[in-house]
């Protein structure tokens, strides 16, 4: 079965996905990471609209799509800003607010 | 039980009038505090009127009915209604919770704590009232626990705000023993309510419908509104936030705690537990038993630790609260009547003892018995008063609290429906020498304190010790000489001196009306325990 | 049926009124005492005279009962009951009445006349005390409690009164309460009597629980009844582990409020109260209550504790106990009261001792007897503190040689003192022979013999205090030393002092003005005359039971002893019959029967009341061997006195008075003191002092150091629950609770680090845990 | 074989004929986006002296966006379904509108004076705010996977902007910043079960998964599915452990911003899961009790112990309203069991009505204070009651309701969700009953502290000048206080409106 493959590549991109939020400490990598997990959702909607042979999957592959780059501009701008006043985009330096 | 709906206003009159004593009260500046004081003064005289024509309309010829009765339906889904009702059981204790109030805003008249502002002090007085009154007359569970909480801030604020030098830690713990016991009593009730098919929360289907659950059932139920009556009671060993809360809190707070608050925990176990659990209660009845006895003993040993006045006497209502529930824990009808009587007596006489004790703070400025000494030459109505309290506390024959404790412990001796009998033999035993503790620490009490000659610290010689510092100025007015008695301490405390010997003297005034209640509360376990 | 023929008459109908009107006098003392001209006093007195003569009025009425009851059918006479309903709590009645039958009555009589002869005595004794109404008023309550009590109808009634008389003595103890000794004593009076107050509530509620049911099912009465525990004790049917417990434990009660042994030690302390007060405590009322409830109640006991003939029992064991131990303990007492106080305890002893051994009538004519000579002796004390030695009851200090000073005082004395020995013809005699002889009669041999050794003790230690106090040489205040000081003087401890410490000026001018700066003198009429009303009554007293003389003087065994016959149920059911004070006096002919009561179970629909108890013969030959022992201990008891201390005090005299020539007789005298020094050494400390002292020794610091230490250790018990246990684990598991769940936040704190990484590990860690648990257990 | 796939979707799309829509039914949403191009327009020809009309244009959007959810109410015939079930108006979701809208107007007039004073981008602001609620709104009426999803990201990416609100402040910064991030990463992860969740089912309207899954024999992927949708979800409702974010964001936040974060998302996330619990996930009760039982009590406990700790107001609030959210969950866990079903709806429904009466009253008290005195600590409320009584009541009010003590509403919201749950009456149920019991005490511990600076501690500065609170946070604090008075002595009257007893077309049972 074909299709199933395709389920695995997203399974695999979905882990690496996950490990880069886990991971890395750059706030761009990380919302690259972000972006790898949504892939891997698109990916698994299609595919499944193909094994299940509905039409759905894919209209949700595209709203998925619409919104993660809406959701990425968001992002970036929130990067920006941060690096604006604090001159870096290290996550782990973003931990004023605690306990 | 059968409803009389005669009157049926009367009890909701008496029971919210307060709040429009507070209404009015709100929009009064702060400072008028004559104007303030006058409002609240005529608001509890009018709701005390109230009470005194429920007196009068009672129909005492059929005290076990639920008399003015009302049911309107409040929150239908969760079939909950507004259902109030009196009868034999809860009509001492509402009006003495009436009596209470007004006395005690009349003590306010000049012995306004030293925080101060009068305005928000009466406030909650009255709030407290409208709480205590509806939590008696309440015949809907969930009516009930509504009244049964809004006690609860009223009481925290009065604790924690006018009260002693630790009352934060007094107020906090107070309010969240409470918390804790009236949450598990909230399952409780739940349980119980959907245990009898979910049909009502009024008493009288409870009451008809408990029985019939299973006996474990009912033993969960029962131990889930146990810890809420028993922390209320208190019972040992949940007892630990009534001394705190009493040696703490000002002298009103303490009279409404002692007289008043305390009460809703065992008029909940003999309105609400034992009747619509029997099983459970019979299951129960040997522990409350125990912890009863272990309170009796074990308060009054605590009495004997004191060194501070007011928290003896506030130790002193743990062992009295425990020949209160002994007398419950009989479920035999000689049993609960003294029990009843004795949370009575116990209101009169140990409220009355906080006052005393209220007004030698007021004057020495400290309640530390080694520091006190022959209040009897220095005012001597005080220390006749307070060795007529005394007295009453350790249940002398012809005062009010013998009667609650002689039957008591006489019902001990022959428990119902086939508890136990050597257990609770030997805890009247026990119970008895609980007498002889409570002679022994009053009376070195009252001989400590009333006896022997004025400490010079007091007796006008030298100035006034630096302890009382806080409010000195407060008291400029007696630094040098003690004064006895006050005329408005006399309008507060005479109704009480009278009633704690009118009611030891002629008992069958109360066991009068609460006898047939109480038969009929006892005949009905028996229906459901020995079909 | 009985026709009401039965006479009654209005006095007995009312007889409750006798302890009525004192509680209204108390009342109306309290009330407006203060502004009365004699201060409330002549309320007190008015009260109690009134109580007086309506006792009067009831003891002859009850004589025409009797005689009319002897006259028609030789049957039991039916005492006079009414009951009203007090208060009723689940079926249980508790009511106040009256009972009287011939104890009532010859109780009433007793306690009134002397209530009122005390309150007399006081008027003067107390004068200008600052807290005189207050007093007074403490005196009526007390009377009308112990007259509650007497006519009590039921247990409750008993227990009001019993322990009205508990209150009262602690106020009248602790009168003088500015002084901390004083007000100890009061307290420990009290407390250790309401120690035996555990036994009397729960003696009744076994008792209760016993008979109720069988009093609703045969006399239609209750279990409180007095007449239905009696009936029921008697019946039969009664379940012996009740009889057994209840009376133990009513017999405890009496121990503590009766000064047995071993709660006898707060007698002598309370001696700190005012004179008047221990005379009234210790002759007729509080400590006789104990002796009362069990002659009461006998039926219960005699079935209870098996008063059969030679049976050993309880109360036998405690009395003969109480009468040595007190009787040795008087000896070593140089207070005056305190000697006098042992030996009303140890008198109390031979009554229990009495009842122990069925001689029931005795030991009631013993506490007829004692009251008045007891009573007689507390007030000649009085009377000597007041005026001969300064408010000192020291004897040895300062006493002596007051018989030429105040003749009458020491003449009652004397005689009351021959009374309370027991010498022929004085009432001590009969009553205290009646009790010995009875003891033996009923085959208690050993006692017997010990109630004799007690005799003897009796006249030794009173002779003892005799000589002491009114005779041989005046030594301190006696002799008008430091007299001048005195009023200045306030360190003093002991009693009547307190009126000067605390009266107001008047009081010490009228002081100053009774016995200005002169010496020991005779005390005032107000004082005498109770003193003579008294010893005239102790010393002809006795006649009222003189055995010895044959049954016509018997008049106490036909008038008081209740009659053991068996009863048609009939009668005594109409006694309980309901509506406010119904009394009956319904007269049947009475069930024969040749068993006696008290040992087979009567028969079907008759009850019994009183047991058959025995009645000793009088022989002449016990009654002189008693008058012997008792001389002897007179007569030894005076030789020794006068050897210590007359002859060495004369030659001391005479010494001042000679110089240089007699030096070296001197020195013999001196020799000779030594004698008597070593005497009193030897002789004294050989015989009677180390029993004596060992048993104080036993009774200070063991049975006092228990009851005190009774008291301490509870306290520090207490003290221990509270800090330890209470403050520590109970209320430290509340606040640990509150600690722990704090904690638990501070113990999260680090998983919420700040750092998003973690965030989203924690966030996909818990969903994946989640995902894995989920699928191993759904698939 | 992908080519015969595409073949069929081409065929599909042949057969697609245009919905009819119910343009009444939509008017709620049409009202606030034309509100929102209104708003957007008109503030960027206005000068910066007239911003302050923004607010009040906002409020008014939101009153007349209710205009239309009160007339289809009265109308209140059967539920409007358009696009075959996908999007629905019925009585659930019109009341939950209403919530939602009311609650932002209170929102408006909260905000209203914080932006003016820091001179923020009003205009923008409230721009975003009506698009975030117009998200929520239309997650009443979502009954499918992309509508829902769609309707989420609408409502949190504006979210995550207001968040950072403040350009200049760090602290702002990093909320938003990890609100944005883990917000994404959880959506992320909510996807990623949605699509198993859509391909072992095949469809992704939630009654037909619902028809699909079948209890007892779930596969491992549909498992798998359901944890991480509700996991997704979970994030929203900052349910521990998923609620890490909650603390900081809440802290850095603008003050109204927290306020609405933790009302108004927080309630579309409940109802987000509500309608996929009970419409989609119910035959998987195997996996959705479990975990829902979990993470109720987990959240319930953690949030309360952890508050215990804080010493600042904003982040106390925080903890509080996660553990509020516990409670909230109690009775999504006995759905479908016993006879609880129909009053589950009733108990959250009425929860979420009284907690957003009462949060926002007490954020509205912070607001107040805090323009005076410019701190967060707790410590800042000490003395209130001396020189402030009219705050120290109110403030009294709304603490002992979040506490629970009757006559309050709080006492009412948590006395549902204990009704029900025990409704269920098996052992789980109980012992979740239990633990919510202790909770609830533990509560009491830090509203009272708090209480207890306002009542009993002496103002910290010395400072007791009487503080001057603006007319619009007035409103505000007069509307929450009547809310939460009202339901608290007479609920008969919301629990009428709460009375809805199932969805559309949610699975018979």
């Amino acid at each position: 079965m074909l299709a199933v493959n395709f389920l695995i590549l997203a399974a695999v991109l979905f882990s690496i996905g996950v490990f880069g939020v886990i991971a890395r400490r750059n706030a761009v990598m990380v919302l690259m990471s972000v972006e790898l997990v949504l892939n891997s959702v698109m990916l698994n909607l299609v595919a499944f609209s193909q094994i299940t042979d509905s039409i759905d999957g894919q209209l949700f592959a595209l709203f998925v799509i619409a919104i993660a780059a809406a959701e990425v501009g968001v992002g970036l701008a929130m990067v920006l800003m941060v690096y604006r006043n604090r001159r870096s985009i290290a996550l782990d330096e973003l931990s004023e607010m605690k306990g | 039980m059968e409803i009389m709906t005669n009157d049926n206003w009367l009890l909701t009159v008496g029971t919210f009038l307060p709040l429009v004593g507070v209404l009015v009260m709100l929009f009064i500046p702060k400072a008028e505090e004559q104007l303030l004081k006058t409002v609240a003064v005529i608001t509890a005289g009018a709701t005390l009127a109230v009470g005194i024509l429920t007196l009068f309309r009672f129909d005492y010829g059929q005290a076990e009915k639920l008399q003015f009765f009302v049911d309107v339906t409040w929150i239908e889904v969760i079939r909950s209604n507004y259902t109030i009702g009196l009868d034999g059981i809860s009509l001492p204790l509402y009006f003495l919770s009436m009596v209470v109030t007004f006395l005690v805003i009349i003590y306010t008249w000049d012995n306004m704590p030293d925080a101060g502002n009068p305005k928000s002090f009466l406030i909650l007085m009255l709030v407290l009232q409208v709480g205590m009154a509806g939590t008696f007359v309440a015949q809907d569970l969930i009516l009930f626990f509504v009244f049964f909480e809004v006690v609860l801030l009223p009481m925290y604020f009065m604790i924690g705000v006018w009260g002693g030098e630790h009352r934060q830690y007094a107020s906090l713990k107070f309010f969240l023993y409470t918390m804790f016991g009236s949450a598990f009593m909230l399952v409780a009730f739940l349980a119980l309510f959907f245990q009898t098919g979910a049909e009502s929360f009024s008493f009288m289907h409870l009451v008809s419908a408990g029985g019939l659950i299973s006996n474990e059932v009912q033993v969960w139920i029962f131990a889930g509104m146990f810890l809420g009556f028993a922390v209320k009671v208190p019972m040992f060993p949940f007892h630990t936030w009534l001394p705190d809360a009493h040696t703490q809190a000002p002298t009103q707070g303490s009279v409404i705690l002692a007289a008043i608050l305390l009460k809703l925990g065992t008029y909940g176990f003999v309105r609400i537990a034992i009747p619509m659990l029997p099983e459970g209660a019979r299951a129960w009845a040997p522990v409350i038993a125990i912890l009863a006895v272990i309170g009796i003993i074990y308060g009054a040993l605590g009495c004997l630790a004191q060194t501070d006045m007011k928290r003896l006497i506030a130790f002193s209502s743990v062992a009295h609260m425990g020949f209160v529930m002994l007398g419950i824990s009989t479920l035999t009808t000689l049993g609960i009547n003294a029990a009843l009587f004795g949370m009575v007596a116990h209101g009169l006489i140990t409220g009355m003892l906080f006052f005393v004790a209220g007004s030698v703070k007021h004057r020495y400025h400290t309640l530390e018995i080694s520091r006190l000494s022959g209040m009897l030459k220095q005012m001597p109505r005080m220390g006749w008063i307070l060795g007529f309290a005394a007295m009453a506390s350790l249940g002398l024959p012809g005062l009010a609290g013998f009667w609650g404790e002689f039957p008591a412990i006489l019902a001990a001796y022959s428990p119902g429906f086939g508890l136990n009998v050597t257990l609770f033999r030997t805890l009247m035993v026990i119970a008895a020498v609980g007498t002889v503790l409570a002679a022994a620490y009053l009376l070195w009490l009252y001989q400590r304190t009333a006896f022997g000659e004025p400490s010079p610290e007091f007796s006008g010689q030298t100035p006034h010790p630096v302890g009382a510092g806080v409010n000195a100025d407060h008291h400029a007015d007696h630094h040098d000489e003690i004064r006895d008695v006050t005329p408005i301490e006399w309008i507060a405390w005479t109704p009480f001196l009278v009633a704690i010997v009118v009611f030891g003297v002629y008992p069958q005034l109360m066991f009068g009306v609460m006898d047939p209640a109480v038969s009929e509360l006892v005949a009905r376990l028996g229906e459901s325990l020995n079909p | 049926m009985g026709v009401n023929t039965i006479p009654s008459g209005w006095f007995l109908e009312n007889a409750w009124l006798i302890a009525l009107i004192p509680a209204i006098g108390f009342a109306a003392i309290i009330a407006f005492g203060k502004k009365l001209p004699m201060k409330g006093s002549e309320i007190g007195l008015a009260s109690i005279t009134a109580s007086l003569v309506i006792s009067v009025g009831a003891a002859v009425q009850w004589i025409q009962r009797t005689n009319f009851v002897d006259e028609t059918t030789e049957g039991y006479v039916e005492p006079v009951i009414k009951t009203w309903t007090w208060w009723q709590s689940g079926g249980v009645e508790f009511g106040l009445g009256q009972h009287i039958d011939g104890l009532a009555v010859l109780l009433l009589l007793l306690v009134a006349f002397i209530s009122l002869l005390v309150q007399i005595f006081s008027l003067e004794y107390l004068r200008g005390d600052r807290r005189y109404t207050h007093f007074f008023a403490a005196l009526t309550l007390f009377s009308s409690g112990m007259l509650v009590m007497v006519l009590a109808e039921n247990m409750v009634q008993i227990i009001l009164g019993w322990e009205l008389m508990g209150l009262c003595s602690f106020l009248l103890i602790g009168h003088w309460w500015e002084d901390g000794a004083n007000s100890r004593a009061a307290l420990k009076a009290f407390f250790t009597v309401r120690v035996g107050d555990v036994g009397l509530l729960v003696g009744t509620a076994i008792v209760f629980f016993g008979a109720h049911q069988w009093a609703v099912d045969n006399l239609d009465s209750h279990g409180f009844s007095v007449q239905a525990i009696s009936a029921w004790a008697l019946s039969g049917d009664a379940s012996s582990s009740a009889l057994l417990w209840g009376s133990v434990a009513l017999f405890i009660a009496a121990i503590g409020k009766s000064g047995q042994f071993p709660l006898h030690t707060w007698l002598p302390d309370a001696m700190a109260g005012p004179t008047p007060v221990s005379s009234l405590l210790h002759s007729s009322t509080m400590v006789v209550a104990g002796v009362f409830l069990v002659a009461r109640l006998y039926p219960l006991f005699w079935e209870g504790l098996s008063i059969g003939p030679g049976a050993i029992n309880l109360i036998a064991i405690i009395g003969v106990i109480t009468l040595i131990v007190a009787a040795l303990l008087a000896f070593v007492q140089n207070d005056i009261k305190k000697v006098l106080a042992y030996s009303t305890v140890s008198q109390l002893g031979y009554m229990m001792l009495g009842l122990g051994t069925g001689a029931w009538l005795p030991a009631v004519f013993h506490i007829f007897t004692h009251a008045f000579f007891k009573c007689a002796l507390f007030l000649c004390a009085g009377s000597v503190s007041h005026s001969g030695s300064h408010h000192s009851f020291d004897m040895k200090k300062d006493m002596g040689g007051l018989a030429r000073k105040m003749p009458i005082t020491a003449g009652t004395w004397i005689i009351s003192t021959l009374a309370l020995a027991g010498i022929f013809p004085l009432s001590g005699f009969f009553s205290k022979d009646e009790i010995i002889a009875n003891v033996g009669y009923n085959g208690y041999n050993l006692f017997m013999w010990l109630a004799f050794l007690g005799a003897f003790m009796t006249a030794a230690y009173m002779a003892r205090a005799t000589y002491l106090t009114f005779f041989g040489t005046p030594r301190g205040a006696a002799a008008g030393e430091h007299h001048d000081e005195h009023h200045g003087d306030d360190a003093h401890g002991d009693d009547a002092h307190g009126d000067d410490a605390h009266g107001d000026d008047a009081h010490a001018d009228a002081h100053a003005e009774h016995h200005g700066s002169h010496g020991p003198h005779e005390s005032g009429p107000l004082i005498l005359v109770p003193i003579v009303v008294l010893t005239f009554l102790a010393s002809i007293a006795g006649f009222t039971n003189a055995v010895p003389f044959g049954e016509n003087f018997e008049i106490l065994k036909r008038y008081v002893e209740p009659r053991a016959e068996v009863v048609a149920i009939e009668d005594t059911r109409l006694t309980i019959a309901g509506g406010p004070g119904q009394s009956v006096g319904s007269l049947a002919p009475q069930a024969k029967y040749d068993d006696a009561c008290g040992f087979a179970a009567p028969p079907e629909g008759t009850v019994c009341l009183f047991p058959a108890v025995s009645h000793a013969p009088f022989k002449w030959s016990k009654g002189f061997l008693a008058l012997g022992i008792v001389g002897a201990g007179l007569v030894s008891s005076w030789l020794f006195s006068v050897a210590l201390y007359t002859r060495r005090d004369r030659r001391l005299v005479g010494l001042t008075e000679r110089f240089a020539p007699a030096r070296w007789g001197y020195q013999f005298l001196w020799n000779k003191y030594y004698l008597d020094h070593l005497y009193e050494k030897v002789i004294v400390r050989a015989v009677a002092y180390p029993i004596a002292a060992s048993a104080y020794w036993f009774n200070q610091k063991v049975l006092d150091r228990i009851v005190d230490t009774a008291g301490t250790s509870t306290r520090q018990a207490g003290e221990f629950v509270y800090r330890n246990i209470d403050q520590t684990l109970v209320d430290g598991a509340v606040n640990a609770s509150g600690f722990v769940a704090s904690e638990t936040g501070h113990a999260l704190q680090p998983v919420q680090s700040g750092k998003v990484n973690q965030y989203g590990a924690l966030l996909f860690g818990a969903a994946a845990v989640a995902a894995i648990v989920l699928v191993i257990i759904n698939v | 074989m992908i080519f015969a796939g595409s073949q069929s979707v081409i065929a599909q799309i042949n057969q697609w004929v245009a919905p009819t829509i119910d343009w009444h039914a939509l008017a709620p949403e049409l009202v606030l986006i034309v509100g929102i191009n209104l708003v957007l327009f008109i503030d960027l020809s206005l000068g910066a002296a007239k911003k302050w009309a923004m607010a009040t244009l906002t409020g008014l959007v939101f009153l007349a966006a209710f205009i239309p959810v009160v007339t289809l109410a009265v109308i209140g015939d059967a539920s409007r379904e358009m696009f075959d079930g996908r999007y629905v108006v019925d009585g659930y979701s019109l009341i939950l509108k209403a919530i939602f809208l009311l609650a932002a107007y209170v929102l408006v007039l909260m905000s209203q004076n914080e932006l003016e004073e820091g001179g923020y981008y009003q205009g923008e602001f409230y721009v975003l705010m009506m698009c975030s609620v117009l998200g929520m709104v239309m997650m009443t009426s979502a009954r499918d996977l992309i509508a829902i999803f769609v309707a989420l990201e609408l409502l949190s990416i504006p979210a995550y902007m207001m968040a950072a609100w403040r350009k200049r402040d760090s602290r702002s910064n990093e909320a938003g910043v990890k609100y944005y991030l883990l917000g994404v990463f959880a959506s992320a992860v909510l996807l990623y079960g949605m699509s198993f969740l859509y391909g072992t089912t095949g469809s992704t309207k939630l009654t037909d998964i619902g028809a699909s899954l079948v209890d007892g024999d779930l596969l491992g992927l549909q498992v798998l599915a359901v944890v991480f949708v509700l996991g997704g979800l979970a994030f929203k409702i900052s349910a521990v452990p998923f609620h890490s974010w909650a603390p900081d964001t809440y802290e850095g936040a603008p003050t109204p911003v927290t306020a609405f974060l933790s009302v108004a998302s927080k309630a579309a996330g409940f109802v987000a899961l509500m309608s996929i619990v009970m419409l989609a996930l119910a035959p998987a009760n195997s996996v959705v009790r479990p975990m829902l039982w979990v993470l109720a009590a987990l959240t319930m406990t953690v949030g309360n112990v952890m508050a215990l700790r804080q010493t600042n107001i904003v982040r106390m609030l925080a903890y509080s309203s996660v553990s509020q959210g516990g409670f909230i969950l109690m009775p999504l866990v006995v759905i479908g069991t016993g006879n609880a079903g129909d009053s589950v709806l009733r108990a959250v429904i009425v929860y979420l009505l009284i907690y957003a009466f009462m949060n926002l009253g007490a954020f509205s008290i912070v607001i107040a204070v805090a323009r005076r005195t410019r701190s967060g600590e707790i410590t800042s409320f000490g003395g209130l009651f001396g020189y402030a009584p009219g705050l120290a009541v109110l403030m009294t009010i709304f603490m002992a309701s979040l506490a629970g003590i009757p006559p309050l509403g709080g006492w009412i919201a948590k006395f549902n969700v204990f009704k029900t749950v025990l409704d269920a009456g098996d052992t789980a149920a109980y012992v979740l009953a239990l633990i919510g019991a202790v909770n609830t005490v533990i509560a009491a511990a830090y509203y009272m502290r708090v209480l207890r600076q306002v009542w009993m501690a002496p103002a910290p500065d010395g400072d007791v000048s009487p503080i001057k609170v603006p007319s619009s946070i007035q409103a505000a604090l007069a509307i929450t206080a009547v809310g939460t008075v009202l339901l608290g002595v007479l609920p008969g009257l919301v629990l009428r409106f709460g009375d809805i007893t199932d969805l559309t077309g949610a699975l018979a049972r």
